[in-house]
């Protein structure tokens, strides 16, 4: 389903986050870590777009690789 | 919730527990609940910002 | 099956006791390396029970998270 | 190719950005293209070796 | 499918290798790069066939472990 | 077994092999051997001791 696949995503973006923003747990998320989770989510977004984008230039390309 | 109870196990203990011991003492205990509040506090985070994202 | 989701949990445990507990694998299983496996799959388990535990005494919290 | 696109991304995304800012610059941008095509490059030079061992 | 289980051995031996063998990526897949990911295929597909031969040999041994 | 030797293969190709070379010498393949039945002992470590808690 839609929010299956929706959660599924969000699962695996936390995840990577996670690891890339958080050093020590505190008793709060500062502002710092959420700044940082936030960008994180974004660019990994804007990462994904960039590469799904520029496959389309050179699909006949990939296909033929694909193919081989 | 099953995914993310696993999820928050791992990353809990990854980054509470650097050598298992005999037991877990108050400070792991109190590092885990720490860290998973702070995994759904994240959790949260990363779904408002995707969501306000394919909107 | 009962009997996978048995195998399921301990290829994960071991999966990631081996990474923390085990060094140069050598000629035989070391005491030393068999005590931190047997304490990390004990801790591991005492880290999730911790956590539904947890998670029990405050899942009205936790259901209005998942809801947004 | 979802499969081989949500691995570009996790690896490139890993590769090009230590850490995330507010906007992905030009040299990340110049990053991410180059990693694509040399993980596509990666992914057709393992197929041909694990075609060549497997006939 | 036939095929699709090689693909799915494909992008595992190439997370893999990419994570053993690849630097900064550069303009072009460079000889020393290249000639690293075909060793480390080749390499880890006679790691597998050692296991699995060597498993075959013990397999007595091995199934009375599996069913404790 | 399947998942056992996939697991097996990944983890001693990692600790066994730090920069794959034209041919698997004696030392490497010494490794995977030990490596491996390390980990068969690791796994029957891990189901007696995961066993013991669930009973």
């Amino acid at each position: 389903t839609q929010k299956q696949r929706f959660q599924g995503i969000v699962h695996s973006l936390t995840d990577q986050c996670w690891d890339i923003c958080m050093e020590k747990p505190s008793s709060r998320l500062d502002s710092k870590t959420s700044f940082c989770i936030t960008n994180c989510v974004d660019r990994f977004i804007d990462t994904s777009n960039f590469v799904v984008n520029r496959l389309e230039k050179t699909q006949s390309t990939f296909s033929s690789e694909l193919d081989n | 919730a099953q995914e993310l109870l696993t999820k928050i196990s791992e990353k809990c203990f990854k980054k509470c527990i650097a050598k298992p011991s005999s037991s877990l003492d108050s400070s792991e205990q109190k590092c885990i609940a720490m860290c998973m509040d702070r995994y759904m506090d994240s959790w949260n985070l990363v779904s408002k910002a995707y969501s306000s994202r394919i909107q």
